[in-house]
């Protein structure tokens, strides 16, 4: 379904690697099962012919890589960002988190990946080999010998479905055409949840939160989360990671982590993405984004590198936290 | 039939310059208000961590409030200008989880307003009082 | 854990009225770190101190709570007892049991409940502490001064005055500022001159006062006390301490077409040049973008007249370091420019005006020699019109002038109309206004006056158009009090442009780390207890870089800078609050969100060496706090998604501690 | 009469706030129509501020008023008198029957010096 082929980024990487421009490639390689992509750094064509891949399963964010990445390797490194990826990217470089020079940046267009969720759910589970064909995948399970055929449409992460943009904000080198910024539904969501009652409010998020086991893979995975200590495992902080001791230690868990990242959340979706419990944690750092919005004016955390983030500004006629909700309850 | 009225537990944060001043001269006035209401003294509103707030509903206070110079008052010329931001919108998020939004308020009061510090403390404990037992916040499970 | 005394307070019967103080010092005796609880009846008096003492010695305490009164009153008393008795003042924490407790609860048992849980968090709070030492550094005992106008001049003499070196940069040739191009001063009329040059004079003549004049500052390091400024001297061409400022040069150089900026463009000036008669330092300078022989090599002729031997073609720009305790920013302020104001003509005829060129025409040192001629014909004007708040009081969002007002213009235009009716008395003046504004001593005395004694016309409304046509000025506005629009037909008209601040103040602010507000003023500690300091500490500012002002605001305002300085000058060492900001460096992720909310300028960055486990190193991006500097909010605490900052005496783990003990 | 509500579908018609003006005349200094006018644009402005509505109503300034915008060009404080105008002409206009001018007026009009533009933005502006 992506426009872009494989042969194409491979061609790119090769060229790169051989005229020395760069000396690694952070890249997705081939898992166990055909939907579990891993990110790997390459530094041969060989291991790049054998295990680089490009498919609806390649998701991940790279731009949280660099912080690590860049200073363990000598030279630069070719990362491939998508286009929501490359708002991780500047994001990371407004808050000096790798060094700019170290990488190599090629911008590549995006149709949009695959919920292996919501993959599961159409097909059952024990997929054991996905082919692709054309806008449908053909998927095979250890349970039924005919391949059950999945347009991709019905099965796109939901990040995917409220694309928010398919313009690069931060490339060396674009490969496909230039994307526009879209005007996506991600907050109507939001919005439904914000017309609910308080209890049923209150209902929901209880059963959505309840379900958090704190594997911590949504905070692992945020590009925003590259703190080098969390407070989740600081011993001194009061909220370090340990077994829940009420109801309540879930929630506040997400709601400082979603504060944590108020106003430097690009809104990647890659916490819900990675989710185990299919949380939908996006729709809380979507509610501060919308409130940021609309209390300070549009702001998109990673447009641009060396903004300034809005929770660590203000102007002298800001909105009173009362009127918060006087705001709100007029609007009802 | 017998109301056995729940005694609500408040966390006041204040700064230093303003409505920590603000609540010594409530005092020096004599000015009642219940004893529900703890303060705790902060350098400015601005050292108001959300994780403080949190952590006090967490371990079972009821209503948490913070009170800070006046917009444009403050004595670091800044800081109460964040802590409106920050709390703007660290308590639309709790209301966006369902938790009451009356259980949250920031109060501007200054060293000058012992009888606003005082009313305000009423008014508040009062709302508090109103909602009863904060069950959405602690541990659901030990209760009922 | 600390070994934690405990000291309850009954202060008389203010608390022991409604608290049982002995209930609560027996209560508090079983909280965690505690070895020894009492209460006494007057813990800030002598015995009571002299019982802490004992205490400190004989259960060898480490810590101390007091239940009683507000910290605000007695805080100070108690550390000073702590000390005295061997430990650290900050490891003293107290209760607040009397203002928020016995004084606004009347039953004893809530009372008494209340004050243990105050207690209680009082004690998980000091078994937290640790000791504090306030940090101290060094001041150097040199003032610097951003700007030579009368603010600058009048606080470097001030500085100068108590015995410190002071020194003036100005980017002017001379110092002098706006003052030295106004005619009379309001509402006395003193001539600006006569007042002013005998300071610049002085300025010149004082020891302790150096000037940079055509001069700028380029970098700012350091903080208060410790500044490390460097000053660009851009080459004037000419030896600075070899020109005797006798003209010659000036008087023989062959480039006599260069706009004079000291009369606003209305007269001449030669390629090199000194600004006025009384420049100081008078010495001449030579204008790089007129002169043949710096542009093409033809010419010399003002080094071949130079007895001295003054001129220097080779002269190159110097850079010159120097070190400061403190700063005062003292840049002034300009009008604004009447480009945008199509309706008033400014830039279709000649004979419109703005106030500060007005000036420069009545001046006897001026263009006119001081007589009041039309610039375009030089004819005598009959009918002169003056036009108030012109791009003052502007709403922001016409983007053409200040929402301010300008605050100066009402007086300096009726003292404008007052003086030309008493010149050319058969000359008709009329001033269109909004508000006339006169707060000040002998202002309004000062605008009765040109109205009843002189018959300056004063009109409520305003000018809407001017239009040239022929050799009048065709104005057109209206009169709010008679119901009329008026159409008179001036020989000139006078704008009263507003003010805004100088184009250098802006990055100069962004050097000190200084805050300005949305106009480019600089803002105020305090706007109203801190007036002259800015809340970077070591910077103070002068003059109307802070907001519109007059003469006589500005030197007071330039007196209490240099009060200020002194005040800090005097000290050979700053001595900290101990209770600051400090980061956490294996912590901090370089992110830069503290800085960025941190009011002071306290925070910087560098890049530090961490080795890393795997025996590797690696150079990461960390913020530093400057004790001296940082105040002590903790608005970057909250900012650190890392919780990498942390504030001393206010710790989170205190306050988390403080949260849990009256949650508990 | 004090209209309340008057004033406030005005000001919500035209989008202008009457409170942001300073009173400095200088939208009637500015207006090209002043002479023609029983009330002049910065009376336009105080008098929709406080309810006094109906006089302007009536007048025929509504009518003198060129809407060439030149009191919106200068004001100092973005008041946009013209604007107000417009609305108060308006709300006179579209009651039942009150068109200032009507198809019928035209013949009567048509002169060879007379743009037919003018008519046109006449016809517009007069008429519902």
């Amino acid at each position: 379904m992506q426009t872009i082929t494989k042969q194409q980024l491979l061609d790119k990487a090769d060229s790169l690697l051989a005229n020395g421009t760069v000396t690694a490639v952070l890249g997705w390689s081939k898992g166990e099962f055909g939907y579990d992509v891993t990110p790997k750094m390459f530094t041969t064509k060989e291991d790049l012919e054998q295990n680089f891949v490009w498919n609806d399963f390649c998701g991940v964010n790279f731009s949280k890589y660099l912080v690590s990445k860049t200073d363990r390797f000598e030279g630069k490194i070719l990362v491939f960002l998508k286009p929501c990826d490359t708002y991780s990217f500047n994001q990371l470089l407004t808050e000096h988190r790798f060094d700019r020079e170290k990488v190599y940046a090629v911008g590549i267009p995006c149709e949009g990946m695959v919920d292996v969720s919501k993959l599961k759910a159409a097909t059952g589970d024990g997929i054991s080999e996905i082919k692709e064909d054309g806008d449908n995948l053909l998927v095979t399970t250890i349970y039924e010998d005919e391949p059950a055929t999945v347009p991709c449409r019905d099965v796109l992460l939901e990040r995917c479905i409220n694309c928010k943009s398919k313009k690069h904000v931060a490339y060396d080198e674009l490969l496909g055409d230039e994307g526009e910024i879209i005007d996506s539904a991600r907050f109507d969501e939001v919005a439904q949840i914000e017309a609910m009652t308080p209890d049923e409010r209150f209902a929901f998020w209880q059963n959505e939160l309840s379900r958090c086991i704190r594997c911590n893979a949504c905070r692992d995975a945020c590009p925003a989360c590259t703190c080098e200590k969390c407070v989740f495992d600081n011993p001194n902080s009061g909220v370090e990671n340990k077994a829940p001791a009420n109801s309540f230690e879930e929630k506040m868990f997400h709601i400082i982590r979603a504060y944590h990242v108020a106003g430097r959340c690009t809104d990647c979706g890659e916490c819900s993405r990675v989710c185990p419990q299919n949380i939908p944690l996006h729709l809380l750092n979507r509610k501060f984004i919308k409130d940021i919005n609309e209390f300070y004016g549009e702001y998109q955390a990673g447009a641009e590198v060396g903004s300034r983030a809005p929770l660590v500004d203000y102007t002298t006629d800001d909105l009173e936290p009362g009127e918060v909700f006087d705001r709100r309850d007029m609007d009802a | 039939m017998q109301v056995n009225e729940h005694k609500p537990l408040i966390v006041a944060f204040c700064c230093n310059w303003c409505s920590y001043a603000g609540a010594d001269l409530a005092g020096n006035n004599r000015l009642n208000y219940p004893a529900d209401v703890k303060i705790i003294r902060v350098p400015c509103s601005c050292r108001v961590n959300p994780m403080f707030i949190l952590r006090a509903f967490q371990r079972g206070a009821d209503g948490v409030i913070i009170c800070g110079c006046h917009p444009g008052d403050c004595h670091y010329t800044s800081g109460n200008y964040y802590t409106r931001r920050r709390m703007a919108a660290l308590f639309s998020m709790l209301d966006f989880l369902g938790i009451e939004k009356e259980r949250t308020r920031v109060e501007w009061v200054s060293a000058a307003e012992g009888a606003k510090f005082a009313a305000t403390m009423n008014d508040f404990v009062e709302q508090v009082t109103a909602l009863g037992e904060n069950k959405r916040l602690e541990d659901l499970r030990c209760k009922r | 854990m600390q070994r934690v005394g405990v000291f309850v307070c009954w202060c008389g019967s203010n608390i022991a009225g409604t608290v049982d103080v002995q209930a609560v010092s027996e209560a508090l005796k079983s909280e965690p770190g505690v070895v020894f609880s009492a209460n006494y009846q007057y813990m800030c008096s002598q015995a009571g101190q002299d019982m802490i003492k004992e205490a400190v010695k004989e259960h060898n305490l480490t810590g101390i709570v007091v239940c009683s009164c507000s910290p605000r009153m007695h805080e100070a008393t108690f550390r000073k007892t702590a000390a005295a008795a061997g430990i650290n003042p900050y490891m003293v924490e107290i209760a607040n049991i009397r203002e928020q407790c016995s004084w606004v609860h009347k039953d004893i048992a809530t009372g008494t409940e209340k004050a243990i849980i105050l207690g209680k968090a009082a004690i998980a709070k000091v078994n937290l502490n640790t000791p504090l030492t306030p940090g101290e550094s060094p001041v150097t005992k040199r003032a610097l001064v951003i700007g030579g106008g009368i603010a600058g001049i009048q606080t470097a003499l001030d500085i100068a005055d108590a015995g410190f070196p002071v020194d003036i940069v100005e980017t002017k040739p001379t110092i002098g500022g706006k003052m030295a191009q106004l005619d009379k001063t309001f509402p006395t009329l003193d001539c600006a001159a006569c007042i002013l040059t005998p300071k610049m004079v002085d300025v010149a003549q004082n020891e302790k006062i150096r000037i940079f004049s055509y001069s700028e500052v380029s970098e700012i390091k350091g903080f208060v006390g410790n500044f490390d400024v460097t000053i660009k001297k851009n080459a004037r061409y000419v030896k600075e301490d070899i020109c005797t400022g006798c003209g010659a040069c000036v008087e023989k150089c062959p480039m006599k077409k260069v706009p004079n900026e000291f009369n606003l463009g209305m007269d001449n000036r030669s390629a090199i040049y000194i600004p006025f008669a009384q420049a100081v330092p008078k010495v001449a300078t030579i204008d790089p973008n007129a002169c043949n022989m710096l542009k093409n090599g033809k010419c010399g002729l003002c080094a071949r007249v130079c007895t001295a031997g003054a001129i220097d073609y080779t002269q190159k720009d110097e850079y010159i370091n120097e070190k400061y305790g403190a700063i005062v920013v003292a840049t002034g302020f300009n009008p604004i420019s009447m480009d945008k104001f199509d309706e008033f003509a400014y830039n279709q005829s000649k004979d419109v005006i703005t106030s500060l060129e007005f000036e420069r025409l009545t001046n006897a040192a001026g263009p006119t020699a001081g007589h009041l001629e039309r610039p375009s014909d030089g004819k005598s004007p009959k009918t002169i019109v003056f036009v108030q708040c012109v791009g003052s009081r502007c709403d922001a969002c016409a983007e053409k002038g200040k929402e301010y007002c300008s605050k100066i213009c009402c007086m300096y235009t009726a003292k404008h109309a007052m003086l030309t009716r008493d010149k050319y008395p058969d000359t008709e003046v009329y001033v269109f206004y909004i508000d006339v504004r006169t707060p000040g001593k002998n202002f309004d005395e000062f605008y009765r006056r040109a109205v009843e004694e002189y018959g300056v016309k004063y009109v409520k409304g305003m000018v809407g158009k001017v239009t040239p046509e022929g050799d009048k000025l065709k104005v057109q506005a209206s009169d709010l009090i008679a119901n009329k629009q008026l159409h008179i037909d001036a020989d000139l008209v006078v704008l009263a442009a507003a003010i805004e601040p100088d184009k250098s103040a802006r990055p100069l602010a962004t050097m000190l780390t200084a805050s300005m507000d949305t106009n480019d003023f600089f803002t105020e500690a305090h706007p109203k207890l801190r007036p002259v300091e800015s809340p970077t500490a070591g910077v103070f500012l002068s003059g109307a870089c802070q907001g519109p002002k007059d003469i006589p605001e500005t030197v007071s305002q330039a007196g209490a800078a240099a009060s200020k300085v002194i005040g800090l000058l005097a000290k050979d060492k700053l001595t900290g609050n101990p209770c600051v900001a400090h980061s956490n460096e294996l912590m901090c992720n370089g992110c830069s969100s503290c800085e960025k909310v941190c009011a002071y300028g306290a925070i910087t960055y560098e890049n530090k060496e961490f080795r890393m486990p795997d025996r590797t190193t690696k150079i990461r991006r960390v913020a530093v706090v400057n004790p001296a500097v940082c105040q002590g909010c903790g608005a970057c605490t909250v900012a650190c998604p890392s919780g990498a900052m942390d504030l001393n005496g206010f710790a989170s783990n205190q306050i988390m501690a403080e949260v849990d003990a009256i949650c508990k | 009469m004090n209209n309340q509500y008057l004033r406030e579908e005005l000001i919500r018609q035209s989008g202008v706030n009457p409170k942001k003006c300073m009173k400095c005349g200088k939208c009637s200094a500015t207006c090209p129509a002043y002479d023609e006018m029983e009330y002049h644009p910065h009376q336009f402005v105080s008098m929709v501020e406080s309810g006094d509505i109906e006089p302007l109503l009536q007048s025929e300034s509504l009518y003198k008023c060129l809407s060439c915008f030149a009191c919106i060009e200068r004001c100092p404080r973005g008041v946009e008198p013209a604007k107000l105008v417009e609305a108060v002409r308006l709300s006179a206009i579209r009651k039942q029957g009150e068109n200032r001018m009507t198809a019928n007026d035209v013949p009567a009009l048509l002169d060879e010096d007379t743009p037919q533009q003018l008519l046109v933005s006449a016809f517009r502006k007069y008429s519902k």
